[in-house]
């Protein structure tokens, strides 16, 4: 059974819907991903699932989410849970690494402090046991001299070393589920490497799940067993990783494909980039939202809703057969 | 005669930097502030460019990439060093006929939305660099910006938009077209796509190698990412703490990296492709970079090397050609 | 953080001295002198001539600055034209009453506005927070002197509930230590004495306390909804730590960071309302003092009163800043 | 093909929605000020005090200095007759009808205002922009130049605003124009602040810098890219002063350094004066009150949402 | 009736009695002041020789006082058996230690800004300090004690005196306490003031009530009974004057039973504190408030213009709308409690029509005209200073006249209108004493710019009636003069009122005093 089952996931701002109908699941020990380029609706997806997006109020004023369909993890629908349950999950059998080390820390809270306080809470460490396991984990993530760093401030690290302090939160409780939005964005290469090494090296440890979101296919290439593409808030394709770059059967992920400079392909040969931009869309009720900027496009494009067809290469795709 | 130009022109570089260094002084005090320090943002670099070429800049965030792209254009004071452009001695230029110069050189940022006066529409936008130096009547600024938006991929009804009214990828190519207008000999693009979306990337790419064909330009391209700079360029400098460490035509940078450095970049680049992905040999560095205040002894990357030896410590490793064309820093021939 | 503070501290003289120059330069160029104050109306030209040749206005006017300059310096302002006694011994005299009613003010406007703009914030599109937001407008378009009045008129005067005037009821015992009656009257254990002060400060700590209140609500709420929107709120939600952990450690820890700035830099209008409430309810501070000196054309007067009440400004300011240092960890480095 | 037809349309719709939301910066914030409820009100306020300020004399139906009732209104035995059908707002002390007064007293106030403000803003941004300009241009002198224009500032700046008023207002004694020039001169450290501040962020923005490198002249720089860009907050900034000037002009009248000429009605004048009557005659301090707080509100309120509409950290939590 | 009286001299013992004064004591010498608000309070400490009832003058340490018919000897006999709060008893030889150790001043000590009234009264000093500015010579010739017997002597009469015994300013100091302070801290003008004038206690006087705390943070002063007072000892224990500078405020405070007394009650206020319950006793006037024609400006220097314009100002009006119950039309410079007054005057009633035919007569039909009036003060005489001016300028205005109005500061109003700046303009005074030089001689004694005129009859017949020992004599010089100078006609006088006080309804007050000499002795809390 799965560890996480996401279905129907609807997402609204008002009366703009940025996610529409996501469904995807993610297994025990597995590292599943969703791609897509920026404002595609990855990380409004993960938020809702943390239960971390805004609260509709009932003035239905106020800028809150409205979120609709199934999250169930572990077989509890987390959509279902009040407040305050969920607040003793996250952070415990939930975790989630952000993108953006350094906003993601509190400036003026020395970061043993920050990592101490999640235990303390889920773990009922203190004092000294926490402080123990604090330098623990900065050690486990590879932060040279742990004792010291602990009363250090967010901004004396350099950023590859706060993102390793995020993850440490993260890992603090050994969550079963471990959300990474985007973690490696902000970082240089180098940084980016280590970073990834790192989690990769506590997924397999630990057995974790992890649901990583990014919009670098090269990323989902090392890490992730199942991939799942999304445009303008639906999955347009989902399918384990080598399958979906060996054949890939949207024409999107082809664009996608096709944009990225590789380096094991000959140099200044002209890259087969998607025409238009992402607000070149149209509603997925009317057709494909992708249609504006496909160059498969017929009619049948815009006669009427896609659906996401196949079992374990799913697609959607009215013309899959044309680009196979 | 007509021979004898080109031929000049084939042998002489655009473009050549010779011994560029860029400090930063680091000021402190309690009432008046004195120098205690200096960021060495570009630390002595050397480098050439041939006149439709395009050289490709890469390294990681503050190594001093962008300092570099801004001495060149004088945007930046250098400190030391030696800038021509042409038989133009850029270094030596003072206020009136610097200003003058600047028609020669022009430049692309980074954030296409930062980079555009939000006030001013299209029209005003790509009239001005022609209007401060005098090029043209209205009329012919209005026809030039036509031509170059055509030739940037966007409708000449864009005129009077403001910049807020565009995409990601549409202001970068007003950017561009900007940079366009006054014809210049060289361009500095300082990470021209790195904010923008993969598939938006792709058309700019394009957009920038299309330009340099139908008007002959000449590229400084700035980046952090190995793969855009190898794509878009010629010729490959790898920059570390302010020093190039490795220089070579862009072929031979991918398939003969001499410096472990460009190596452990190369193979943190994550490729596309899950088979490469699971068999590729990683060079995972440590730690961070230093600091370009004080940068370690001996060669700079030694802290984070995993080949360093005792001589890297001591020794700065000299800038010599190990095969034609093909330049590193280190000690080692690897 | 000591390199800091000796930087702060040194550009603060410098200011000071800049001040000096200028509030001197100032009062110079003001016309009409203080003798036709200081005498009564019929007397004679002569006399007028007499007085001014003796208060050595007719001076020239870099003698008069040195003499200004080496007074200050030796913390003499001089003497007041006006009621004839030296100026540092007025201020010292007044300086108490003002300095507790407008820490009664800051404590009010704190204890209520801090709590009230987070709710608001948290709240916000409520009816609390539409509430919250419109009274301090309101609260920051009042003219202080008026709603001084008017508090006075409606629970002095008509409710009978507060007295009208005065610091303390005349003829009351009370032992000065500070100077500040509620706490002496805490200090010496005589709490008629707390009590009778702390009735008196009502109104006034109230009126004074409008504008501070109004602009603290709207800091903290302003502050609050942005510090909500960082990324470290969400980082905090996602450890699924307690609410009130992260109302105190990441909310409010943050958001005080602009409102500790806004409350020192309100510490100025703090005085100028001072001025003007005092002299509504005959509070007898540095407020009536200031009223009577610029009436009276008492610039030796005015110009210690400024000099002081811009030093106190300067350096509670320099404190704040200072404070800032231990609020936020990231001033502590930069320089 | 008709479906074909149908994407174009689509397609066009959806361009035409960005369509909409198209137009300079200032236009836009003007649209969203629109769908503000407190930019509403704020521009429904000064709206009507711009125009009862304007009219005034030909709305009052009494001169403001008739005192066609004296003979009903005895000060010494605090007999002051309220509103009623001839006098809406009842009558003042020496028999002049309120209503007029407060009609034909707007005009002075806004003036108070409008020119307290200009002053603070003409003097402050030229102030503040020299030093930017000098600072960013200037060289080294420059960047000394401009470190001694904002010391200057900053002692101005020490001083509580009140207070500064005040000894402006002993030096030129009291007047309308002492208040004006008065509440101006305290707010001029204020603009000069802001107006530098506001054009050193632009000045190290990247399209100062691509104009630099394209060659654009110094000058035209500052007057043409950093100035136009900055002077946004400033314009808010002199909205809430206006507020505030109408405020501080009425704390002034109260400390005897206003508009002593009782000619010429005034809000915060009558305010002050009417102090005297607070107990037995309330409605003669309440109308100029409540005018001065509705209008300093009014201002508030523009400025504000102007604020909030120019401001994209703002604007992206909508 | 019996506990109800204990009851009120219970509260008298036990209660403090709480005065609302306009404004703090300068100094707790009365030599050095020339302000009501310090004298308020010194009065009821130092007793001086003379002293008022109503207008007249009364014995006060001085049983008895002569003068000779030059007017330059006046000898006083002393009360006996009187005491000074320090324990010392009053001789002559004490009182002549007051008068010696004035004229002796040196330095600073003769800065107008201390000692105006001396320097005013007796010309100058011992010896003049020409720092200080002043040229006249001092008429004090000394003063001889002899038991109980002082004589002071002065080179020349002045119609000064015998009022200068009467002001506060010359309140007897006990020699005994002089002896702790030395005359030579001042030395120049803006030194301040000793120290020991600040303080309670270190001058001891004669009368009714010992200072006992001055407290200027809390700008309160409090006196207490002294039990050994020659005369009829004070009825209340405790008396605080404490300072309540805005007139509402002081108001308010007694509304709200913060304090039992104030003084200068708003004319508003006077009803609306009656119909309360509170007293608000009547003085009787004592000042004058007028408008001047300055007669360098045309066509003010037309006799008929100033009195085309006496016509056209409703006086009655401004009595009745604005001054405070008790105020009355003035017909001359003096009010009519002062010998002296004459019922012969020319008057110049109401009469726009008059007025305007008079002005038209005159060929000024379109009259502009500047009016200065003072802005950020209250006078005694002058409770609202812009009111009256509006009222007087509407009424100008209905005879056609243009009034430019000219507000000016106060500090800048005597200047001004001394300087000849103002063409017609409002102001008044309230005299010291009882003697029309006090009023008349303050501005009709020579020629200046204040008034623009040169009637040397006027000039002339003012100095010879100030010159005049005889009291007899001397009133119908007065009541000439007054005559005369409303011919002239250099003013027009306006109004004598009131200045109000105030008190609660559960207080006995003393007698008022037309001069706002009360004496707080008098005062007791009533029965309940
Ligand atoms: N609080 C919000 N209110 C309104 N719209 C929102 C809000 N948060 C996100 N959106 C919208 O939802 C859409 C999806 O946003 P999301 O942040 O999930 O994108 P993303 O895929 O994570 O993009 P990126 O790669 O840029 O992070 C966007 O169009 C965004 O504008
Ligand atoms: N104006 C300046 N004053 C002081 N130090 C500076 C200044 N500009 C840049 N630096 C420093 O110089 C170094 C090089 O900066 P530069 O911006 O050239 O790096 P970069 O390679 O372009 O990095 P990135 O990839 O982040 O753009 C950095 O350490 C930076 O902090
Ligand atoms: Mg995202
Ligand atoms: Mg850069």
């Amino acid at each position: 059974m799965a560890l996480l089952e996401v279905e129907d996931l609807r997402i609204a701002f008002g009366s703009s819907t940025v996610v529409d109908g996501v469904s995807f699941h993610v297994d025990e020990s597995q590292v599943v991903s969703l791609v897509g380029e920026s404002g595609c609706g990855k990380s409004v997806t993960s938020l809702a699932i943390m239960g971390l997006l805004p609260k509709l109020r009932k003035s239905g004023r106020g800028g809150g989410a409205a979120v609709s369909g199934r999250a169930v993890f572990d077989g509890v629908d987390l959509f279902g849970l009040s407040a305050d349950q969920m607040r003793r999950r996250r952070g415990a059998d939930l975790a989630m690494v952000f993108q953006d080390p350094l906003s993601s820390l509190n400036p003026v809270v020395p970061i043993g402090r920050q990592i101490t306080e999640v235990l303390e809470r889920h773990r009922g460490l203190r004092g000294e046991a926490a402080r123990k396991e604090a330098e623990n984990l900065l050690d486990r993530v590879g932060i040279p001299d742990p004792r010291r760093r602990l009363g250090e401030y967010p901004h004396q690290l350099s950023g590859g070393m706060r993102q390793r302090v995020l993850i440490a939160i993260a890992v603090a409780c050994a969550p079963r589920l471990l959300i990474a939005d985007e973690p490696t964005t902000a970082l240089d290469v180098t940084i980016q490497a280590q970073i990834l090494e790192l989690l990769k090296d506590l997924v397999d440890a630990e057995g974790t799940a992890l649901l990583m979101i990014t919009h670098d296919l090269g990323v989902v290439a090392g890490m992730c067993n199942v991939v799942n593409v999304l445009y303008s808030g639906r999955v347009v394709e989902s399918s384990s990783a080598s399958r979906l770059f060996a054949e890939p059967t949207h024409p999107y992920t082809v664009g996608l494909l096709g944009s990225i400079p590789r380096l094991d392909l000959p140099i200044h040969e002209p890259l087969k980039p998607i025409r238009g931009s992402i607000a070149d869309v149209i509603r997925w009720g009317d057709g494909c939202a992708f249609a504006p900027r496909c160059d498969l496009v017929g009619a049948e494009c815009v006669a009427g809703e896609p659906m996401l067809k196949g079992e374990a290469h799913a697609h959607r795709c009215v013309k899959a057969e044309e680009i196979a | 005669m007509t021979e004898d130009l080109t031929a000049d022109t084939a042998t002489a570089p655009l473009l050549a930097i010779e011994d560029l260094e860029v400090h930063f002084p680091i000021r402190r005090g309690i009432a008046i502030e004195r120098t205690v320090g200096h960021v060495r943002a570009v630390d002595g670099v050397s480098l050439s460019i041939g006149a439709g070429d395009t050289y490709g800049l890469v390294g990681e965030s503050g190594c001093g990439k962008t300092t570099l792209g801004r001495a060149v254009l004088r945007i930046e004071e250098p400190t030391a060093g030696k800038i021509r452009l042409g038989d133009v001695e850029v270094t030596s230029l003072r206020s009136e006929p610097l200003r003058r110069f600047r028609s020669k050189m022009q430049m692309v940022f980074q954030d296409p939305l930062g980079s555009l006066n939000p006030r001013h529409n299209v029209e005003m936008l790509l009239a001005e660099p022609l209007k401060v130096h005098g090029v043209g009547s209205k009329t012919e600024r209005n026809k030039l910006a036509t031509e170059t938006l055509d030739a940037v991929g966007l409708p000449s009804s864009v005129l009077d938009r403001y910049p807020h009214e565009f995409s990601g990828g549409q202001r970068q190519r007003l950017g561009i077209a900007r940079a366009l207008m006054l014809r210049p000999d060289l361009i500095v693009c300082d990470e021209p796509v790195s904010a923008l979306d993969v598939s938006i990337q792709a058309q700019v790419m394009n957009l920038l190698d299309e330009l340099q064909d139908e008007f002959g330009l000449t590229y400084l391209v700035i980046a952090h990412d190995l793969a855009v700079v190898r794509h878009l360029s010629d010729q490959v400098g790898v920059m570390y703490l302010g020093k190039l460490v490795e220089e070579a035509d862009s072929e031979a940078i991918y398939e003969h990296p001499r410096h472990p450095y460009t190596k452990a970049l190369l193979s943190a680049v994550p490729q596309p492709d899950p088979e490469i992905e699971a068999n590729r040999e990683r060079i995972i560095l440590k730690g961070d970079l230093p600091s370009p205040a004080n940068p370690p002894s001996g060669c700079r990357f030694r802290t984070r090397c995993p080949w360093a030896q005792d001589i890297c410590a001591e020794e700065e490793p000299v800038w010599r050609e190990a095969a034609t064309g093909h330049k590193v820093a280190c000690h080692f021939d690897l | 953080m000591l390199r800091y503070t000796v930087k702060r501290l040194l550009q603060l003289a410098v200011a000071l001295l800049g001040l000096s120059l200028l509030l001197f330069a100032w009062f110079k160029a003001l016309p009409g002198g203080p003798e036709n104050r200081m005498l009564p109306d019929n007397a004679t030209d002569q006399q007028r001539e007499a007085l001014r040749q003796a208060l050595g206005l007719d001076e020239p006017i870099w003698s008069q600055y040195g003499e200004f300059l080496s007074r200050m310096v030796h913390l003499d302002f001089g003497t007041s034209l006006s009621s004839g006694r030296p100026i540092g011994t007025e201020l010292a005299e007044r300086l108490p009453a003002t300095i507790e009613l407008s820490m009664w003010a800051i404590v009010i406007a704190v204890g209520i506005g801090i709590p009230l703009g987070y709710l608001a914030a948290r709240r916000r599109g409520t009816w609390l927070d539409f509430g919250a937001v419109a009274g301090s407008l309101v609260g920051i378009c009042i003219p202080v002197f008026f709603l001084a009045a008017m508090l006075k008129v409606v629970f002095a005067q008509e409710l009978g509930w507060l007295p009208t005037t005065f610091r303390l009821s005349p003829g009351l015992t009370y032992t000065e230590i500070t100077g500040l009656r509620v706490l002496d009257g805490l200090l010496t254990g005589e709490f008629d004495v707390v009590w009778d002060a702390a009735r008196h400060l009502m109104l006034p700590a109230i009126a004074l306390a409008s504008i501070p209140l109004a602009v603290i609500v709207r800091i903290t709420r302003a502050s609050v909804l942005e510090v909500v929107g960082e990324d470290y709120v969400r980082t905090a939600d996602a450890k699924g730590l307690k609410q009130t952990t992260i109302r105190g450690r990441h909310i409010m820890k943050n958001a005080m960071l602009p409102i500790v700035t806004v409350i020192g830099l309100l510490l100025g209008s703090l005085f100028a309302g001072a001025v003007l409430t005092e002299s509504v309810f005959a509070f007898g501070g540095i407020g009536s003092f200031v009223y009577q000196a610029t009436t009276e054309r008492d610039y030796p007067a005015l110009m210690g009163f400024i000099l002081v009440i811009a030093v106190s400004y300067v350096v509670l300011n320099l404190i704040v800043d200072l404070s800032y240092g231990f609020l936020d960890p990231r001033v502590r480095v930069r320089k | 093909m008709a479906k074909i037809e149908r994407l174009d349309r689509l397609i066009e719709a959806s361009v035409t929605a960005r369509d909409a939301e198209s137009g300079s910066l200032w236009r836009q914030s003007l649209r969203r000020m629109r769908r503000s409820p407190m930019a509403i009100c704020g521009a429904v306020i000064v709206g009507l005090f711009f125009i009862v300020a304007l009219l005034g004399p030909w709305i009052a139906p009494y001169g403001p200095t008739e005192q066609t009732w004296g003979g009903e209104v005895f000060l010494n035995q605090n007999i002051f007759p309220g509103p009623r059908a001839e006098n809406w707002f009842g009558l003042d002390h020496l028999g002049r009808d309120m209503f007029s007064r407060m009609v034909v007293g707007a005009r002075q106030t806004m003036l108070v205002g409008v020119v307290a403000t200009l002053i603070g803003f003409a003097a402050g941004a030229v102030v503040g922009g020299f030093a930017a300009a000098a600072g960013t241009f200037g060289g080294r002198w420059g960047e000394r130049l401009e470190a001694v224009i904002m010391r200057a500032v900053d002692v101005a700046l020490s001083i509580p605003m009140l207070l500064l008023a005040l000894s402006v207002a002993a030096l030129l004694g009291p007047s309308l124009t002492t208040v004006m020039i008065a509440v101006g001169v305290a707010q001029i450290p204020i603009f000069a602040r802001m107006l530098r501040g506001s054009m050193l962020a632009q000045a190290h923005s990247d399209y100062v810098l691509a104009a630099i490198s394209m060659g654009v002249p110094k000058a035209r720089i500052v007057v043409s890219h950093i100035l136009p860009n900055s002077l946004g907050p400033v314009i808010v900034q002199a909205t809430l002063v206006l507020a505030t000037a109408i405020i501080e002009a009425a704390a002034l009248s109260y400390l005897g350094l206003g508009n002593p000429d009782p000619g010429t009605p005034e809000w915060g004048t009558m305010l002050a004066d009417a102090q005297r009557f607070l107990s037995g005659a309330p409605q003669l301090a309440i109308y100029p009150a409540v005018g001065i707080i509705i209008t300093a509100l009014g201002f508030t309120l523009l400025g504000e949402a102007m604020r909030e509409s120019l401001d994209p950290r703002l604007r992206r939590q909508q | 009736a019996c506990s109800s009286e204990r009851g009120g001299e219970d509260l008298n013992e036990t209660k403090p009695f709480i005065f609302g004064s306009p404004g703090d004591p300068a100094s707790m010498d009365p030599v050095f002041a020339s302000d009501g608000e310090t004298f308020r309070v010194t009065r009821q400490v130092f007793d001086t020789l003379l002293d008022h009832d109503g207008t007249e003058i009364v014995p006060g340490l001085a049983e008895t006082w002569e003068q000779n018919p030059e007017g330059t000897e006046w000898t006083f006999n002393l009360r006996e058996g009187v005491t000074f709060h320090d324990g010392t008893e009053l001789n002559a030889e004490a009182v002549c230690q007051n008068f010696d150790r004035w004229h002796n001043f040196t330095g600073g000590y003769q800065s107008p800004n201390y000692t105006y009234y001396y320097s005013s009264f007796f010309g100058g000093f011992a010896e003049n300090d020409p720092e200080m500015g002043i040229e006249a010579e001092s008429i004090y010739a000394g003063c001889e004690a002899d038991g109980l017997t002082a004589t002071i002597s002065l080179t020349e009469y002045t119609a000064n005196f015998p009022g200068a015994f009467t002001m506060a300013t010359t309140g007897i100091v006990s020699p005994a306490s002089l002896e702790q302070i030395t005359d030579d801290e001042v030395v120049t003008a803006d030194d301040p003031l000793p120290q020991y004038t600040q303080e309670a206690g270190v001058l001891a006087g004669t009368g009714p009530y010992e200072l006992t705390e001055w407290d200027h943070g809390a700008q309160s002063v409090t006196l207490e009974r002294y039990d050994d007072f020659w005369g009829e000892t004070a009825n209340v224990k405790t008396l605080i004057f404490n300072t309540i500078s805005d007139e509402n405020a002081r108001r308010q405070a007694l509304e709200a039973g913060d304090i039992q007394g104030y003084d200068l009650v708003a004319p508003a206020d006077v009803q609306p504190l009656l119909d309360a319950g509170f007293q608000v006793p009547e003085r009787d006037v004592f000042n004058i408030l007028y408008m001047a024609y300055q007669q360098q400006t045309a066509p003010l220097d037309d006799h008929d213009v100033r009195a085309a314009l006496s016509h056209a100002i409703d006086r009655q009006r401004i009595v009745d709308s604005v001054l405070p119950p008790g105020g009355e039309v003035a017909s001359q410079f003096i009010p009519p409690t002062i010998d002296g007054w004459s019922e012969e005057v020319t008057t110049y009633d109401y009469d726009p029509e008059l007025a305007t035919q008079m002005l038209a007569d005159a060929g000024q039909e379109d009259l502009s005209i500047e009016v200065c009036y003072p802005t950020d003060v209250t006078r005694p005489y002058m409770p609202a200073p812009k009111d009256i001016f509006d009222i007087i300028a509407a009424d100008l205005e209905a005879v056609g006249v243009t009034v430019e109005a000219t507000p000016i500061s106060w500090v800048d109003y005597i200047p001004a209108t001394r300087s000849g700046d103002c063409p017609m303009y409002l102001l008044g005074w309230t005299g010291d004493f009882t003697d029309a030089y006090n009023f008349l001689g303050t501005w009709f004694s020579t020629e200046t710019t204040e008034w623009g005129f040169d009637e040397p009859e006027i000039f002339d017949g003012l100095a010879a009636a100030a010159a005049e020992p005889d009291p007899e004599v001397r009133t119908q010089m007065w009541a000439d003069l007054n005559v005369t100078i409303m011919d002239q006609l250099p003013g027009l006088p306006i109004s004598s009122s009131p200045p109000s006080i105030a008190f609660a309804a559960n207080v006995e007050p003393m007698e008022v005093s037309p001069l706002t000499q009360e004496d707080f002795s008098e005062l007791s809390f009533a029965s309940e």
